[in-house]
């Protein structure tokens, strides 16, 4: 892992490229029938045959569905049928006023909640056009660095579990359950958290909230060299994710891929740093590439980006300031509890506010940020009501799940194991 | 059939099967043993579907360990399996996929519906979503939470067991109507969905 | 390609597409507004210019909201096809919102140049009932292919059944 | 008469005890073995548990320990089925090939005996000499591999026979796999055959009597055993390299279609290979029931005690793979197979039967002696160099149809 490199341009033959990795007729990577043509195509080839790999598997982390056409055990052409958890949120999120809507959101990506809440509400305050406290702006920094960090550590778990280590499994679970105890501390739940809401968050820190965190930090960095020497440097580790599932920047763009399977092909692409968001612009952190955009280069980033997380948590521990945890704007703001038990006019404005919601100015804004996946966005359009006239939410696992039957070509079932799991697609987020 | 003195009547064995058994001191004590043996060995098959998935996971890691009742085993073929837990939201595409998976699992099998979405469509009461996956498979236990937290699914899991040792060996569960007999017409999104409560037709 | 060749490149051909193209700023964003029949030339000279990446197509469906704030020229209908490009390059963001006809909904694809927009694309046929001509793959990806209908347009149901309070059976 | 049918038994002895003896042999055996099962899948669980920071089975019996039992007599309780486009036959019968060879190995293991550096490995009851084993034919060593070959055919069939595409893979896997790891094991157990002079497993386990020194895993000079417990773990289907199953990418592999009772005979089968397998390699390499023998009750109890102990470590360095290691890819597996673990296991018999003409010709103290010497070794490291620059320009040539493919 070498640290932010010289960013590479895309290149001009960038159409050739596309044509390459999404040829449209026979010789593509993707099997292009629809569903019902895939459950009942028979190769004309006896040789070949066609395995469906889900959407009740247990390596393809939840409910996707891989049509795999296979010689043997070597992959010709796949493809991905997702939709089995499709929840109908953006069709939800139009039923649910402005502060009702992380409730919605945080349920898409279930292992990094905070950060579609947090892109909902950088959406919604931007309409708003509001500027949150400046505590409230580090709180969420705190818990989001915290939350990749945890979902970095499922990704441990899962990605040693789909190779076969089911040691990996149980001791990436235990790192997270350290995290996740801290945030049922702090939000009242350990998923799902509803914690960042438009005009800040929902709850100040509680006490003793900086212990916790430090203790966290110290325990983990041992439990990180841990994953080391059980992995890093293991030979079967090695030959089972080096050269595999290879990607290069140029197809990354071309596909539109983003976050970790991006910066593993060398491409040092990340919004904390280069859009900044947020308070990361004063928070020092390295952001991390590979250079070969195999699997065990998004293994290691994954890995690492955990140390990058602590070290920038360290720092958010250090610049906390004192203040206001939200917004203290009457038209977004519910009154404080104790202000209910004294004043009517008080309890009329909580009322009003949980049940008809805020008015929003009309507009439509797109805000994105740097979720452990890759870029997630928020479009928002609003009429001025309420609620969000549409709500839409850009997943990146949505779109890095195109890159799969390109990845997969040619490589074993083994392989694709191992590709799927790298990609580390959530499925609440590809369906919504 | 002959009438034999330990096992009392037993012509009607030979139409129902185990079933036609009477109870009596000896079907009785094996009763009591094939249940102690499906409480403590319960293999849960691997249905993750969504969030609840993450904390049916963590329930099996090694804070909260289901390996203590021997349900570490998640079996990924569901001829192995003999709980399914439905873990994250039902949508209407993965509807028939899990009644398939469901009667693919092999006799006796259990059912417990984690967290709301699973139970009655939670928050999500819109077009995409099977309001409660009762109206698929019969449910046995339903716990509550979104998702629940190890601890509930624990306490559903121990639920269960109860009912186990509580209940009878050989019948059939689907003639035993099981689930809370709740079922929704499917939609289309474009009328007024039919709601039916009482016995599954 | 070094840098400044770039970033003549990009003056040169930003100037008169400022001028033919209809342009807004929200929110700190620049949105452009090109009709369905100049929609790829403009994709095209905007991904010369290093809009290397489509982040983003989405779809709006105005159907109970007429009253948007467009630019004069641009005639709202009641589809918006909403896409997001983002350079590398420049760290800059752009919008475009292509209105599409109830009538015809229809729109040339974006795959030729955006192999990423392939899924993008699918979506909003799934959801809206877009068609985008040239698609190599216009089926459905998230509903069920037998299901009619496209949810996420306004006059959709969303589908609600009503919650029940009623005592269980055989109690 | 029964002497004649069971060369085992030395001196006179009475029909009736000889026909108990056999007859209690059986019985200890099979329900040694059986229970010695359920006790290692406990322990198994236990120890992964102790591994992974958890409890473990609990709830079933103190610490759990019946939990092996429950699962059995719940699977025993299970709904059975046979899958319609299964071949119904074959279906049925693959699970006894699998777990029938598992138990049949286990009679030709040396268990217990008084196998001190002066004892021959008897003992004596009702009078009798005899083994502490169920049989010793002379060629012990070729049934266990015989055993282990026929063992591949359960697999084989039942993932056929399935006709599912899942195990059918499995099934395919498992037939290339074993096929070529019983050449690896085969090679690896002439090291020491030819050092022990002797097929019988009895004699094996007598001949290493003498202290640690004496061991095949010392005398074979460590290789081959190193070999020999690889290739076992490939042949066993044990994690790492349990490819066969591979839950991860074929689901269950050859048992997915399997339920009930069917499913639990490959269960057992699998695990009771783990305990015959090791204590297959504790006789050939570990001295079988030998080591210290205190004079404090009947010296054939020492040597179970050694015997089970030595049979336990091994069956817990299983566990210990199954734990902890990643899985290597199918075509990695065969690779490592052929390339690295055949060759080596040959080179190595050519270089112990070297040094033994070596050894044998030491009277004469010529020229020639050393000269035999150097050719041979000079021979076989060419040979070895040879061979690992073939598998570099295999790797290399690999990696160049990667770039084609991946660009």
């Amino acid at each position: 892992m070498s640290q932010e490199t010289e960013r590479s341009r895309p290149e001009d033959e960038e159409v050739e490229t596309a044509e390459r990795v999404y040829r449209r007729g026979e010789d593509s990577a993707i099997l292009r029938l629809s569903e019902s043509q895939v459950q009942s195509y028979n190769p004309e080839d006896d040789r070949r045959m066609v395995i469906n790999m889900g959407p009740q598997h247990p390596s393809t982390h939840g409910v996707l569905r891989l049509s795999l056409e296979m010689e043997g055990e070597t992959v010709l052409r796949s493809k991905p049928i997702i939709g089995y958890l499709h929840t109908g949120m953006e069709k939800t999120g139009e039923q649910l006023s402005f502060l009702q809507g992380p409730t919605n959101v945080t349920r898409m990506d279930y292992s990094s909640p905070l950060f579609s809440e947090l892109a909902f509400s950088l959406a919604t305050e931007k309409l708003l056009d509001i500027e949150i406290p400046e505590r409230a702006t580090w709180i969420r920094m705190l818990m989001c660095e915290l939350n990749r960090m945890s979902s970095h550590l499922l990704f441990q778990a899962t990605n040693g579990m789909d190779i076969g280590a089911v040691g990996a499994m149980i001791y990436g679970w235990r790192e997270r359950e350290e995290v996740l105890r801290l945030f049922e501390k702090i939000t009242g739940l350990r998923m799902n958290h509803n914690y960042i809401r438009p005009g800040g968050v929902a709850a100040d820190l509680p006490d003793g909230w900086r212990d916790d965190t430090l203790q966290i930090l110290d325990n983990l960095p041992d439990r990180l060299d841990d994953f080391d020497s059980l992995f890093t440097g293991q030979p079967i580790w090695h030959e089972r994710l080096q050269g595999v599932g290879v990607i290069n920047a140029t197809e990354c763009l071309a596909l539109g891929i983003t976050g970790p399977l991006l910066r593993s092909t060398g491409y040092a692409w990340d919004l904390r740093k280069d859009i900044p968001y947020l308070r990361y612009e004063e928070v020092d952190f390295d952001v991390l590439v590979g250079s070969y955009g195999d699997c065990f280069d998004r293994f290691a980033i994954r890995l690492n980006e955990i140390r990058e997380s602590m070290r920038i948590v360290r720092q958010i521990l250090e610049k906390m300031p004192e203040g206001d945890y939200r917004i203290q704007d009457k038209k977004v703001t519910p009154p404080p509890r104790s202000r209910i038990d004294e004043s009517m006019e008080a309890l009329i404005h909580h009322f009003k506010i949980f049940t008809e919601g805020f008015k929003v100015p009309a507009g439509e804004v797109y805000v994105a940020v740097e979720s452990p996946r890759g870029e997630l966005g928020c479009y928002m359009v609003s009429d001025g009501g309420p609620k969000p006239y549409r709500m839409h939410i850009r997943g990146p696992s949505f779109t890095n799940l195109q890159v799969l039957p390109h990845m997969l070509q040619d490589c074993l079932v083994a392989d694709a194991v191992a590709v799927i799991s790298t990609v580390d697609p959530i499925m609440g987020e590809v369906d919504r | 059939m002959p009438k034999l003195p330990i096992l009392g009547d037993t012509s009607s064995i030979s139409e129902n099967g185990l079933a036609g058994f009477d109870h009596n001191f000896l079907t009785g004590k094996i009763e009591d043993l094939v249940k102690w043996s499906r409480t403590r060995s319960m293999w849960p098959a691997t249905f993750g579907l969504a969030c609840c998935a993450l904390e049916m996971m963590a329930t099996g890691a090694a804070h909260y360990d289901l390996s203590r009742w021997g349900m570490e085993v998640f079996r990924a073929s569901p001829r192995q399996a003999d709980l399914m837990i439905v873990a994250g939201r039902v949508s209407q595409k993965m509807a028939p996929v899990l009644r398939q998976v469901y009667d693919q699992m092999m006799e006796p099998k259990w059912v417990i519906s984690m967290g709301v979405c699973a139970s009655s469509g939670g928050m999500f009461n819109n077009y995409a979503l099977v309001q409660g996956v009762d109206q698929i498979v019969p449910v046995d236990v339903y716990a509550p939470g979104c998702p629940p937290g190890p601890e509930t699914l624990m306490h559903a899991i121990l639920q269960l067991h109860e009912k186990v040792e509580n209940g009878e060996i050989t019948r059939r569960r689907q003639e035993m109507g099981a689930g809370a007999g709740i079922m929704v017409e499917q939609r289309d999104g474009q009328t007024a969905s039919k709601v039916i409560i009482g016995k599954r037709e | 390609m070094s840098d400044e060749e770039t970033t003549e490149g990009v003056e040169e051909i930003d100037d008169p597409n400022d001028e033919e193209i209809p342009s807004t700023v929200s929110h700190g964003q620049n949105v452009l507004h090109p009709t369905r029949e100049n929609l790829l030339e403009v994709i095209e000279n905007l991904r010369n210019e290093g809009f290397a990446v489509c982040i983003d197509v989405t779809a709006v469906d105005y159907l109970e909201n007429p009253k948007r704030d467009l630019p004069i020229t641009v005639k709202p209908e009641r589809f918006e096809v909403v896409i997001n490009l983002l350079s590398h390059t420049k760290r800059e963001r752009i919008r475009l919102r292509v209105q599409v006809p109830e009538d015809e909904p229809t729109l040339p694809t974006l795959f030729d140049m955006y192999p990423g927009s392939e899924a993008l694309e699918r979506e909003v046929h799934d959801l809206f009932g877009i068609h985008f001509e040239g698609h190599p793959d216009m089926t459905r990806i998230l509903m069920p292919e037998d299901w009619e209908g496209y949810p996420l347009r306004k006059d959709y149901a969303v589908g609600e059944i009503p919650v029940q309070f009623k005592e269980a059976p055989g109690s | 008469m029964f002497a004649g049918l069971d060369p085992l038994f030395i001196g006179d002895a009475g029909t009736i005890e000889i026909l108990l003896i056999v007859i209690m042999k059986v019985v200890v055996a099979f329900a040694l073995l059986l229970v010695s099962v359920m006790l290692y899948i406990w322990w198994m669980r236990k120890f992964i548990g102790a591994m992974q920071n958890r409890v473990g089975p609990s709830r079933a019996g103190p610490f759990g320990i019946l939990q092996t039992l429950a699962d059995g007599i719940k699977l025993f309780f299970k709904e059975d089925l046979i899958p319609n486009q299964s071949d119904k036959l074959v279906f049925k019968i693959a699970p006894f090939f699998s777990i029938v060879p598992a138990l049949l190995v286990f009679t030709v293991v040396p268990v217990a005996g008084d196998f001190s550096s002066s004892g021959d490995g008897t003992v004596t009851w009702f009078g009798n000499k005899t083994f502490v084993q169920l049989a010793d034919p002379h060629v012990g060593i070729l049934f266990v591999l015989a055993m282990s070959s026929i063992a591949v055919y359960g697999i084989m069939l039942a993932g056929w026979s399935s006709g599912s595409k899942y195990p059918l893979l499995g099934s395919v896997r498992a037939s290339a796999q074993m096929v070529s790891y019983e050449a690896a094991l085969g090679l690896a157990l002439v090291a020491v055959l030819m050092k022990t002079g002797t097929l019988s497993t009895h004699d094996i386990a007598l001949s290493q009597n003498g202290g640690i020194t004496d061991w095949g895993l010392v005398i074979t000079g460590f290789i081959p055993f190193i070999i020999f417990f690889i290739a076992t773990t490939a042949e066993l289907n044990s994690p790492p390299f349990d490819l066969v199953e591979a839950e991860q990418e074929l689901v269950g592999g050859f048992h997915t279609e399997y339920s009930s009772i069917r499913f639990a005979l490959f269960f057992m089968a699998e695990f009771m290979n783990v305990i015959t397998m090791s204590a297959v390699m504790v006789t050939l390499f570990f001295g079988g029931p030998g080591g210290y023998y205190p004079s404090l009750g009947p010296a054939w109890l020492w040597g179970l005690f050694w015997f089970v102990g030595k049979v336990f470590i091994f069956a817990s360095i299983f566990v210990w793979m199954r734990g902890t290691l990643p899985r290597p890819r199918y075509d990695q597996l065969m690779d490592f197979g052929w390339k690295i673990l055949i060759p080596l296991a040959l080179g190595w018999v050519l270089l112990l039967a070297t040094l033994d003409v070596f050894k044998d010709r030491g009277n004469d103290g010529g020229l020639s002696q050393f000269l035999v010497l150097i050719i041979s070794v000079t021979t076989l490291t060419l040979l070895a160099g040879l061979l690992m620059k073939s598998i570099q320009l295999g790797k290399q040539r690999r990696e160049l149809d990667g770039e084609e493919v991946f660009g």
